[in-house]
């Protein structure tokens, strides 16, 4: 299976992304991308800085690529996720998964985004657009609860 | 043993990452946070509500109970926010 | 909101529909795709034509994304279905959402690729490898199955 | 009233479209479907299956119990198959 995780500093091309795993194949009935992008707050941001633990970032995506797979009948798995500073309007984080059948497709794509909120280390920090101090992303409930509702679930 | 600290673990202790040697008694992650508390008011800032900060063994994530033997690095760092 | 609805003999490119959806903008978080493609099943088929109902499937689209638009909070919403012969590994369908959150992305997307599944009228012919006649592909139950899951379910 | 066939309907009937007037006691797209059916072998073919062709009035699909009073346009089709 064509598989694929990298962490960079450089936008990606979703679009070239999905063509890499479907090139060539004839097998691939779906493809669905996710894509995580820099949102300015209503104007009270001018930046998010990306910091990432390197070494074992990489190690976590290919374990929750991993996962996907033995949940899902997947022909391809591509996980990219940027760090650095990213201004807003800005790609940070790219899945994309590939499967004969869309609803495989669907949830590979929401599990690996679920999963690896919760598990990939980065971490974000906001800079204001008026100078002030910005603050670390607080995690969200919300993002443990929508990782941890795969637990239990198998796939349909 | 390699120590490394990231976000504002990291900003708080003020530094990326050192090199200690904590006593044999210091069995498991916890009670080296317990061990890291005592060496100065940056680490006991730094992990304050001890239920918050999250460890990793050799970059693995790692529960408060695990044990540290054999461990080459070990990480310290909030909840994670990436994605 | 950005929202468009083609049909076309023409292929599509995800990528810069996504950009179409998200450029200039600072206030989308989440961006999910959905590509179909044509599956040659093993090599028995050499192509799938789509006749579709000119001037239906364009309104049946249309409100198909209202409501999608009415269920969920999105900044954005495209939908492009091809018609004619389109060969194995070739696009079929596109389906993109925007949004702040990722969770209304990934639903709408998934609804909308279920409903336009059982409402928008278009059909598919085989074209099978061997030259034998072709059958037209029967429509699947689990493809109303799924289409209706959604009748009793609020956006999460 | 213009009638439009897709698909094996199409097929079978062997035509795309026509234009038919039928009599006035044909008030639903059931009584229209019965009536073609009297038509012809090839349209008896086509709606063997009464439950199976789907119907739309002026682009927008209906049940069998709709009326066709006002129609232009009536449309019959197989469980569609895009996507």
């Amino acid at each position: 299976m064509a598989s694929a995780v990298r962490i960079q500093r450089e936008p990606f091309d979703a679009g070239a992304e999905i063509r890499a795993l479907t090139e060539g194949r004839t097998d691939i009935g779906a493809v669905v991308t996710f894509s995580g992008l820099c949102r300015d707050e209503g104007g009270a941001l001018s930046a998010l800085e990306l910091e990432h633990y390197a070494g074992m970032a990489e190690e976590e995506l290919e374990r929750v690529a991993a996962e996907a797979r033995a949940r899902w009948p997947l022909q391809g798995a591509t996980i990219i996720h940027r760090y650095g500073r990213i201004a807003p309007g800005e790609d940070i984080v790219l899945v994309v998964t590939a499967s004969t059948h869309r609803r495989a497709a669907f949830e590979a794509a929401e599990f690996l985004m679920d999963y690896l909120k919760t598990r990939a280390p980065f971490w974000k920090k906001e800079h204001r657009a008026d100078g002030a101090r910005g603050d670390w992303v607080a995690a969200k409930d919300d993002d443990d609860a929508a990782a941890s509702r795969w637990d239990s679930k198998k796939p349909g | 043993m390699k120590i490394a600290y990231f976000a504002w673990v990291r900003e708080r202790i003020g530094k990326e990452s050192e090199t200690v040697e904590p006593p044999a008694e210091v069995a498991t992650v916890a009670d080296l946070v317990r061990w890291l508390k005592t060496r100065g008011e940056e680490y006991a800032y730094a992990f304050e509500n001890e239920g918050v900060v999250r460890a990793a063994i050799d970059r693995r994530h790692v529960k408060p109970q695990t044990s540290i033997a054999n461990a080459r690095e070990i990480a310290f760092f909030p909840p994670m926010t990436g994605g």
